[in-house]
Protein backbone atom coordinates (compact mmCIF):
# COMPACT_ATOMS: atom_id res chain seq x y z
CA UNK A 1 0.00 0.00 0.00
CA UNK A 2 1.52 3.29 -1.11
CA UNK A 3 0.06 6.80 -0.10
CA UNK A 4 1.32 9.91 -1.61
CA UNK A 5 1.15 13.78 -1.39
CA UNK A 6 -0.58 14.97 -4.71
CA UNK A 7 -1.29 13.24 -8.22
CA UNK A 8 0.31 9.90 -8.68
CA UNK A 9 3.09 8.69 -11.28
CA UNK A 10 1.13 6.41 -13.09
CA UNK A 11 3.28 5.04 -14.92
CA UNK A 12 6.09 4.90 -12.36
CA UNK A 13 3.57 2.72 -10.48
CA UNK A 14 2.65 0.58 -13.06
CA UNK A 15 6.24 -0.18 -14.10
CA UNK A 16 7.62 -0.69 -10.69
CA UNK A 17 4.49 -3.41 -10.32
CA UNK A 18 4.94 -5.07 -13.28
CA UNK A 19 8.96 -5.36 -12.44
CA UNK A 20 8.48 -6.68 -9.13
CA UNK A 21 5.99 -9.72 -10.47
CA UNK A 22 8.58 -10.28 -13.34
CA UNK A 23 9.40 -13.63 -12.46
CA UNK A 24 6.56 -14.40 -10.39
CA UNK A 25 4.75 -16.65 -12.92
CA UNK A 26 1.77 -14.82 -12.71
CA UNK A 27 -0.15 -14.67 -16.02
CA UNK A 28 -2.69 -12.22 -15.52
CA UNK A 29 -2.48 -8.23 -14.04
CA UNK A 30 -5.28 -5.58 -14.16
CA UNK A 31 -4.41 -2.38 -12.77
CA UNK A 32 -7.09 0.03 -12.47
CA UNK A 33 -6.10 3.85 -12.85
CA UNK A 34 -8.60 6.64 -11.51
CA UNK A 35 -8.25 9.98 -12.96
CA UNK A 36 -10.22 13.37 -11.83
CA UNK A 37 -12.55 13.97 -14.07
CA UNK A 38 -13.55 17.74 -15.19
CA UNK A 39 -16.82 18.23 -13.76
CA UNK A 40 -19.22 20.61 -11.84
CA UNK A 41 -16.58 23.37 -12.22
CA UNK A 42 -13.75 21.73 -10.00
CA UNK A 43 -10.09 22.92 -10.31
CA UNK A 44 -9.23 19.94 -8.16
CA UNK A 45 -10.09 17.13 -5.94
CA UNK A 46 -8.65 16.62 -2.32
CA UNK A 47 -8.25 13.36 -0.15
CA UNK A 48 -8.39 13.04 3.67
CA UNK A 49 -7.14 9.44 4.63
CA UNK A 50 -7.32 7.62 7.91
CA UNK A 51 -3.88 5.74 7.41
CA UNK A 52 -4.63 2.93 9.84
CA UNK A 53 -7.85 1.40 9.23
CA UNK A 54 -6.88 1.88 5.42
CA UNK A 55 -4.17 -0.39 6.22
CA UNK A 56 -6.15 -2.64 7.88
CA UNK A 57 -8.39 -2.99 4.93
CA UNK A 58 -5.56 -3.52 2.51
CA UNK A 59 -4.28 -6.23 4.61
CA UNK A 60 -7.63 -8.09 4.63
CA UNK A 61 -7.69 -7.79 0.91
CA UNK A 62 -4.24 -9.34 0.90
CA UNK A 63 -5.78 -11.72 2.76
CA UNK A 64 -8.78 -12.82 0.55
CA UNK A 65 -6.28 -12.23 -2.92
CA UNK A 66 -3.61 -14.67 -1.56
CA UNK A 67 -6.63 -17.61 -0.66
CA UNK A 68 -7.26 -17.04 -4.12
CA UNK A 69 -3.60 -17.67 -5.50
CA UNK A 70 -3.14 -14.04 -6.17
CA UNK A 71 -2.04 -10.23 -4.83
CA UNK A 72 -3.32 -6.80 -4.84
CA UNK A 73 -2.13 -3.84 -5.21
CA UNK A 74 -2.67 -0.07 -4.35
CA UNK A 75 -1.57 3.65 -4.38
CA UNK A 76 -3.53 6.44 -3.57
CA UNK A 77 -3.09 10.48 -2.93
CA UNK A 78 -3.17 12.68 -0.03
CA UNK A 79 -4.45 16.19 -0.39
CA UNK A 80 -4.83 17.85 -3.66
CA UNK A 81 -5.10 16.37 -7.14
CA UNK A 82 -5.95 18.42 -9.94
CA UNK A 83 -7.76 17.30 -12.87
CA UNK A 84 -6.49 15.20 -15.52
CA UNK A 85 -4.17 13.41 -13.00
CA UNK A 86 -4.69 10.21 -11.25
CA UNK A 87 -5.76 9.72 -7.58
CA UNK A 88 -5.69 6.08 -7.62
CA UNK A 89 -4.23 2.96 -9.02
CA UNK A 90 -4.95 -0.25 -7.79
CA UNK A 91 -4.07 -3.61 -9.24
CA UNK A 92 -4.42 -7.40 -9.05
CA UNK A 93 -1.90 -10.29 -10.22
CA UNK A 94 -3.22 -13.69 -10.55
CA UNK A 95 -1.80 -16.81 -12.18
CA UNK A 96 -5.45 -17.24 -14.29
CA UNK A 97 -7.31 -14.82 -16.37
CA UNK A 98 -10.67 -15.21 -14.85
CA UNK A 99 -9.67 -15.32 -10.95
CA UNK A 100 -7.91 -11.21 -11.41
CA UNK A 101 -11.26 -10.15 -13.59
CA UNK A 102 -13.64 -11.16 -10.40
CA UNK A 103 -10.95 -9.88 -8.38
CA UNK A 104 -9.94 -6.08 -9.58
CA UNK A 105 -14.09 -5.63 -9.70
CA UNK A 106 -14.77 -6.63 -5.71
CA UNK A 107 -11.76 -5.13 -4.72
CA UNK A 108 -12.51 -2.05 -6.39
CA UNK A 109 -16.22 -1.76 -5.17
CA UNK A 110 -14.96 -2.52 -2.03
CA UNK A 111 -12.13 0.22 -1.85
CA UNK A 112 -15.13 2.43 -2.64
CA UNK A 113 -17.77 1.08 -0.48
CA UNK A 114 -14.75 0.41 3.14
CA UNK A 115 -11.77 2.18 2.54
CA UNK A 116 -11.08 5.19 4.79
CA UNK A 117 -10.83 8.08 2.73
CA UNK A 118 -12.87 11.06 2.46
CA UNK A 119 -13.11 13.84 -0.76
CA UNK A 120 -13.96 17.18 -1.52
CA UNK A 121 -14.30 19.65 -4.37
CA UNK A 122 -11.88 22.26 -4.48
CA UNK A 123 -13.88 25.03 -5.78
CA UNK A 124 -12.69 28.79 -6.23
CA UNK A 125 -9.60 27.52 -3.26
CA UNK A 126 -12.43 26.31 -1.68
CA UNK A 127 -12.35 22.51 0.41
CA UNK A 128 -16.15 21.03 -0.13
CA UNK A 129 -16.96 17.79 1.10
CA UNK A 130 -18.50 16.08 -1.47
CA UNK A 131 -20.92 14.30 0.83
CA UNK A 132 -23.63 13.36 -2.36
CA UNK A 133 -21.15 11.25 -3.60
CA UNK A 134 -19.69 8.90 -0.30
CA UNK A 135 -21.07 6.34 1.06
CA UNK A 136 -21.50 5.23 4.42
CA UNK A 137 -19.36 2.59 5.55
CA UNK A 138 -20.27 -1.14 6.36
CA UNK A 139 -21.49 -0.42 9.87
CA UNK A 140 -22.43 2.87 9.71
CA UNK A 141 -25.10 4.69 12.10
CA UNK A 142 -24.00 2.27 14.80
CA UNK A 143 -23.67 5.02 17.62
CA UNK A 144 -27.74 6.83 16.29
CA UNK B 1 -11.37 7.54 29.77
CA UNK B 2 -11.74 6.88 26.59
CA UNK B 3 -10.73 9.27 23.78
CA UNK B 4 -13.12 9.93 20.79
CA UNK B 5 -11.41 11.18 17.85
CA UNK B 6 -13.83 12.78 14.50
CA UNK B 7 -11.93 12.01 11.59
CA UNK B 8 -12.17 13.62 7.54
CA UNK B 9 -14.60 16.23 7.65
CA UNK B 10 -16.53 16.00 10.89
CA UNK B 11 -13.83 18.73 11.44
CA UNK B 12 -14.15 18.72 15.64
CA UNK B 13 -11.26 18.15 18.04
CA UNK B 14 -11.02 14.82 20.25
CA UNK B 15 -12.75 14.75 23.33
CA UNK B 16 -12.19 12.33 26.01
CA UNK B 17 -15.26 10.55 27.71
CA UNK B 18 -15.93 8.35 30.62
CA UNK B 19 -17.51 5.33 29.20
CA UNK B 20 -17.66 1.74 29.75
CA UNK B 21 -19.56 0.45 26.63
CA UNK B 22 -20.10 1.61 22.91
CA UNK B 23 -23.66 2.27 23.98
CA UNK B 24 -23.01 4.27 26.68
CA UNK B 25 -20.31 6.06 25.11
CA UNK B 26 -23.33 6.79 22.43
CA UNK B 27 -25.57 8.49 24.82
CA UNK B 28 -23.22 10.38 26.02
CA UNK B 29 -22.28 12.17 23.08
CA UNK B 30 -25.99 12.41 21.37
CA UNK B 31 -26.39 15.15 24.00
CA UNK B 32 -24.44 17.46 21.35
CA UNK B 33 -26.32 18.14 19.20
CA UNK B 34 -23.61 19.13 16.57
CA UNK B 35 -22.86 15.28 16.26
CA UNK B 36 -26.34 13.73 15.77
CA UNK B 37 -26.43 14.10 11.84
CA UNK B 38 -23.20 12.47 12.02
CA UNK B 39 -23.10 9.94 14.13
CA UNK B 40 -26.53 8.37 12.07
CA UNK B 41 -24.11 7.91 9.24
CA UNK B 42 -20.89 7.32 10.79
CA UNK B 43 -19.40 4.20 11.29
CA UNK B 44 -17.08 3.61 14.58
CA UNK B 45 -13.20 1.82 14.96
CA UNK B 46 -12.36 0.98 18.41
CA UNK B 47 -8.25 1.17 18.28
CA UNK B 48 -8.90 1.30 14.40
CA UNK B 49 -10.61 -1.60 14.04
CA UNK B 50 -13.53 -1.28 12.60
CA UNK B 51 -16.88 -2.71 15.33
CA UNK B 52 -20.75 -3.49 14.77
CA UNK B 53 -21.68 -4.15 18.22
CA UNK B 54 -22.95 -1.89 20.60
CA UNK B 55 -22.31 -4.03 23.41
CA UNK B 56 -18.45 -3.91 23.35
CA UNK B 57 -16.91 -3.13 26.62
CA UNK B 58 -14.17 -0.64 26.52
CA UNK B 59 -11.23 0.09 28.80
CA UNK B 60 -9.69 3.23 29.92
CA UNK B 61 -7.10 4.14 27.51
CA UNK B 62 -9.13 2.59 24.14
CA UNK B 63 -9.47 4.91 21.27
CA UNK B 64 -12.93 5.18 19.55
CA UNK B 65 -12.69 6.46 15.61
CA UNK B 66 -16.00 8.00 14.43
CA UNK B 67 -15.89 7.72 9.79
CA UNK B 68 -17.99 9.58 8.12
CA UNK B 69 -19.01 8.57 4.45
CA UNK B 70 -15.96 7.62 2.19
CA UNK B 71 -15.18 8.37 -1.26
CA UNK B 72 -11.96 7.28 -2.24
CA UNK B 73 -10.72 6.65 -5.76
CA UNK C 1 -5.39 -2.43 -32.71
CA UNK C 2 -1.57 -3.03 -32.49
CA UNK C 3 0.16 -6.09 -33.21
CA UNK C 4 3.65 -6.28 -32.82
CA UNK C 5 6.43 -9.12 -33.82
CA UNK C 6 7.69 -10.98 -30.28
CA UNK C 7 7.00 -9.76 -26.71
CA UNK C 8 4.97 -6.31 -26.34
CA UNK C 9 6.64 -3.58 -24.37
CA UNK C 10 4.34 -3.07 -21.69
CA UNK C 11 5.21 -0.01 -20.14
CA UNK C 12 5.71 1.91 -23.80
CA UNK C 13 2.04 0.27 -24.25
CA UNK C 14 0.74 1.62 -20.72
CA UNK C 15 1.95 4.90 -21.31
CA UNK C 16 1.24 5.58 -24.88
CA UNK C 17 -2.24 5.01 -23.80
CA UNK C 18 -2.58 7.15 -20.79
CA UNK C 19 -0.97 10.23 -22.26
CA UNK C 20 -3.34 9.76 -25.69
CA UNK C 21 -5.95 10.40 -23.51
CA UNK C 22 -4.85 12.35 -20.95
CA UNK C 23 -7.29 15.37 -21.91
CA UNK C 24 -10.41 13.18 -23.07
CA UNK C 25 -11.86 13.17 -19.46
CA UNK C 26 -12.35 8.72 -18.40
CA UNK C 27 -12.27 8.69 -15.09
CA UNK C 28 -11.43 4.98 -15.60
CA UNK C 29 -8.32 2.98 -17.46
CA UNK C 30 -8.64 -0.43 -16.54
CA UNK C 31 -5.52 -2.39 -18.81
CA UNK C 32 -5.19 -5.76 -19.00
CA UNK C 33 -1.44 -7.55 -18.80
CA UNK C 34 -1.26 -11.30 -20.13
CA UNK C 35 2.06 -12.83 -19.78
CA UNK C 36 3.38 -16.16 -20.76
CA UNK C 37 3.86 -18.17 -17.76
CA UNK C 38 6.31 -20.76 -17.45
CA UNK C 39 4.64 -24.14 -17.21
CA UNK C 40 4.67 -27.84 -18.92
CA UNK C 41 8.09 -27.46 -20.11
CA UNK C 42 7.42 -24.81 -22.65
CA UNK C 43 10.28 -22.00 -23.76
CA UNK C 44 8.12 -19.51 -25.13
CA UNK C 45 4.65 -19.33 -26.79
CA UNK C 46 3.73 -18.78 -30.43
CA UNK C 47 0.66 -17.04 -32.47
CA UNK C 48 -0.74 -16.81 -35.17
CA UNK C 49 -3.29 -13.96 -35.82
CA UNK C 50 -5.84 -13.55 -38.88
CA UNK C 51 -5.43 -9.77 -38.91
CA UNK C 52 -9.01 -9.16 -41.42
CA UNK C 53 -10.88 -10.88 -38.75
CA UNK C 54 -9.23 -9.67 -35.68
CA UNK C 55 -9.81 -5.98 -37.24
CA UNK C 56 -13.53 -6.79 -37.91
CA UNK C 57 -13.96 -8.24 -34.03
CA UNK C 58 -12.04 -5.01 -32.71
CA UNK C 59 -14.15 -2.67 -34.96
CA UNK C 60 -17.05 -4.35 -33.96
CA UNK C 61 -15.55 -4.24 -29.98
CA UNK C 62 -15.04 -0.56 -30.44
CA UNK C 63 -18.76 0.17 -31.68
CA UNK C 64 -20.17 -1.29 -28.37
CA UNK C 65 -17.68 0.61 -26.05
CA UNK C 66 -18.59 3.75 -27.86
CA UNK C 67 -22.62 2.80 -27.18
CA UNK C 68 -21.73 2.71 -23.59
CA UNK C 69 -19.59 5.98 -23.19
CA UNK C 70 -15.91 3.89 -23.77
CA UNK C 71 -13.74 2.90 -25.88
CA UNK C 72 -11.24 -0.30 -25.81
CA UNK C 73 -7.86 -0.82 -26.79
CA UNK C 74 -6.15 -3.82 -27.79
CA UNK C 75 -2.22 -4.92 -28.57
CA UNK C 76 -0.93 -8.56 -29.47
CA UNK C 77 2.19 -10.47 -30.40
CA UNK C 78 2.83 -12.36 -33.34
CA UNK C 79 5.19 -15.46 -33.26
CA UNK C 80 7.35 -16.38 -30.62
CA UNK C 81 6.73 -14.76 -27.02
CA UNK C 82 9.06 -16.16 -24.12
CA UNK C 83 7.96 -16.69 -21.16
CA UNK C 84 7.63 -14.08 -18.40
CA UNK C 85 7.37 -11.51 -20.88
CA UNK C 86 3.55 -10.12 -22.24
CA UNK C 87 1.95 -11.00 -25.22
CA UNK C 88 -1.43 -9.25 -24.79
CA UNK C 89 -2.88 -5.94 -23.58
CA UNK C 90 -5.89 -4.76 -24.14
CA UNK C 91 -7.49 -1.56 -22.19
CA UNK C 92 -11.11 -0.12 -21.73
CA UNK C 93 -11.12 3.58 -20.67
CA UNK C 94 -14.66 5.17 -19.84
CA UNK C 95 -15.58 7.98 -17.55
CA UNK C 96 -17.55 5.75 -15.11
CA UNK C 97 -15.70 3.04 -12.60
CA UNK C 98 -19.03 0.66 -13.21
CA UNK C 99 -18.89 0.43 -17.08
CA UNK C 100 -15.07 0.18 -17.16
CA UNK C 101 -14.99 -3.18 -14.98
CA UNK C 102 -17.83 -4.72 -17.12
CA UNK C 103 -16.65 -3.90 -20.20
CA UNK C 104 -13.23 -5.10 -19.25
CA UNK C 105 -14.51 -8.37 -18.22
CA UNK C 106 -16.30 -9.15 -21.54
CA UNK C 107 -13.69 -7.88 -24.03
CA UNK C 108 -11.20 -9.80 -22.33
CA UNK C 109 -13.23 -12.70 -22.49
CA UNK C 110 -15.03 -12.44 -25.57
CA UNK C 111 -11.19 -12.02 -26.55
CA UNK C 112 -10.43 -15.31 -25.96
CA UNK C 113 -13.48 -16.75 -27.24
CA UNK C 114 -13.37 -15.20 -30.87
CA UNK C 115 -10.43 -13.57 -31.62
CA UNK C 116 -8.66 -15.46 -34.93
CA UNK C 117 -5.65 -15.80 -32.91
CA UNK C 118 -3.74 -19.56 -32.73
CA UNK C 119 -1.92 -20.41 -29.86
CA UNK C 120 1.32 -22.78 -30.17
CA UNK C 121 3.58 -24.26 -27.35
CA UNK C 122 7.69 -24.02 -28.20
CA UNK C 123 9.19 -27.16 -26.77
CA UNK C 124 12.27 -28.18 -27.24
CA UNK C 125 12.33 -25.60 -30.72
CA UNK C 126 9.35 -27.66 -31.79
CA UNK C 127 6.07 -25.41 -32.19
CA UNK C 128 3.30 -27.28 -31.06
CA UNK C 129 -0.74 -26.40 -31.37
CA UNK C 130 -2.15 -25.89 -28.18
CA UNK C 131 -5.11 -27.57 -29.27
CA UNK C 132 -6.43 -28.58 -25.75
CA UNK C 133 -6.28 -24.93 -24.34
CA UNK C 134 -8.46 -23.35 -27.02
CA UNK C 135 -11.86 -22.44 -28.33
CA UNK C 136 -14.47 -23.41 -30.65
CA UNK C 137 -15.49 -19.98 -31.98
CA UNK C 138 -18.87 -18.50 -32.35
CA UNK C 139 -20.68 -20.90 -35.52
CA UNK C 140 -17.56 -23.59 -35.18
CA UNK C 141 -18.79 -26.85 -37.25
CA UNK C 142 -20.78 -24.98 -39.69
CA UNK C 143 -19.46 -26.73 -42.23
CA UNK C 144 -19.28 -30.42 -40.78
CA UNK D 1 -14.35 -20.49 -58.42
CA UNK D 2 -14.46 -20.13 -54.82
CA UNK D 3 -11.04 -19.91 -52.93
CA UNK D 4 -10.89 -21.93 -49.47
CA UNK D 5 -7.92 -20.68 -47.38
CA UNK D 6 -7.07 -23.13 -44.41
CA UNK D 7 -5.94 -20.54 -40.92
CA UNK D 8 -3.78 -21.42 -38.67
CA UNK D 9 -2.22 -24.93 -37.46
CA UNK D 10 -4.71 -26.43 -40.08
CA UNK D 11 -1.25 -26.15 -42.77
CA UNK D 12 -3.17 -27.00 -45.61
CA UNK D 13 -2.23 -25.12 -49.08
CA UNK D 14 -5.93 -22.70 -50.04
CA UNK D 15 -7.68 -24.74 -52.66
CA UNK D 16 -9.95 -23.81 -55.65
CA UNK D 17 -13.69 -25.17 -55.69
CA UNK D 18 -16.72 -24.83 -57.66
CA UNK D 19 -19.57 -24.73 -55.30
CA UNK D 20 -22.64 -22.21 -55.19
CA UNK D 21 -23.52 -22.24 -51.93
CA UNK D 22 -22.04 -22.98 -48.57
CA UNK D 23 -23.64 -26.41 -48.21
CA UNK D 24 -22.25 -27.54 -51.60
CA UNK D 25 -19.03 -26.22 -50.44
CA UNK D 26 -19.29 -28.58 -47.49
CA UNK D 27 -20.10 -31.75 -49.23
CA UNK D 28 -17.17 -31.15 -51.37
CA UNK D 29 -14.59 -30.32 -48.73
CA UNK D 30 -15.69 -33.14 -46.71
CA UNK D 31 -14.95 -35.21 -49.48
CA UNK D 32 -11.63 -34.84 -48.22
CA UNK D 33 -11.01 -37.45 -45.67
CA UNK D 34 -7.89 -35.09 -43.53
CA UNK D 35 -10.35 -32.48 -43.62
CA UNK D 36 -12.80 -33.94 -42.00
CA UNK D 37 -12.21 -33.67 -38.33
CA UNK D 38 -11.23 -30.11 -38.59
CA UNK D 39 -14.88 -29.13 -40.01
CA UNK D 40 -15.91 -30.38 -37.14
CA UNK D 41 -14.05 -27.79 -34.82
CA UNK D 42 -13.77 -24.66 -36.89
CA UNK D 43 -15.66 -21.86 -38.01
CA UNK D 44 -16.25 -19.92 -41.49
CA UNK D 45 -15.71 -16.63 -42.62
CA UNK D 46 -16.57 -15.35 -46.21
CA UNK D 47 -14.65 -12.36 -47.64
CA UNK D 48 -13.27 -12.06 -44.12
CA UNK D 49 -17.01 -11.87 -42.60
CA UNK D 50 -17.43 -14.53 -40.10
CA UNK D 51 -20.91 -16.51 -40.95
CA UNK D 52 -23.10 -19.08 -39.27
CA UNK D 53 -25.62 -20.51 -41.94
CA UNK D 54 -25.10 -22.70 -44.18
CA UNK D 55 -27.43 -21.41 -46.97
CA UNK D 56 -25.11 -18.20 -48.09
CA UNK D 57 -24.64 -18.34 -51.69
CA UNK D 58 -21.29 -18.19 -52.93
CA UNK D 59 -20.14 -15.95 -56.44
CA UNK D 60 -16.93 -16.27 -58.22
CA UNK D 61 -14.06 -15.21 -56.51
CA UNK D 62 -15.10 -15.41 -53.23
CA UNK D 63 -12.69 -16.20 -50.52
CA UNK D 64 -13.60 -18.84 -47.75
CA UNK D 65 -11.38 -19.01 -44.86
CA UNK D 66 -11.80 -22.12 -42.17
CA UNK D 67 -10.64 -20.85 -38.81
CA UNK D 68 -9.67 -23.83 -36.01
CA UNK D 69 -10.17 -22.80 -32.46
CA UNK D 70 -8.71 -20.00 -31.09
CA UNK D 71 -6.38 -19.38 -27.68
CA UNK D 72 -5.16 -15.82 -28.36
CA UNK D 73 -4.28 -13.54 -24.48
Amino acid sequence: MELYEGSLDTKEIFGRWLDEQSNSNYGAYIPFVGTIRAEDNIDALSFDIYEPVLKAWFDSWQKKAEERGAIVKMAHAIGDVPVHTSSYVSAVFSPKRRVALELIDEFVEDFKANAPIWKYDIIDGKRIYAIDRSNQMDGAGLLS
Amino acid sequence: MIKVEFLGPIGKEPVEIEASTLRELSSKLKADKELLEWLDICAVAINDTMVNNLDISLKSGDRVSILPPVCGG
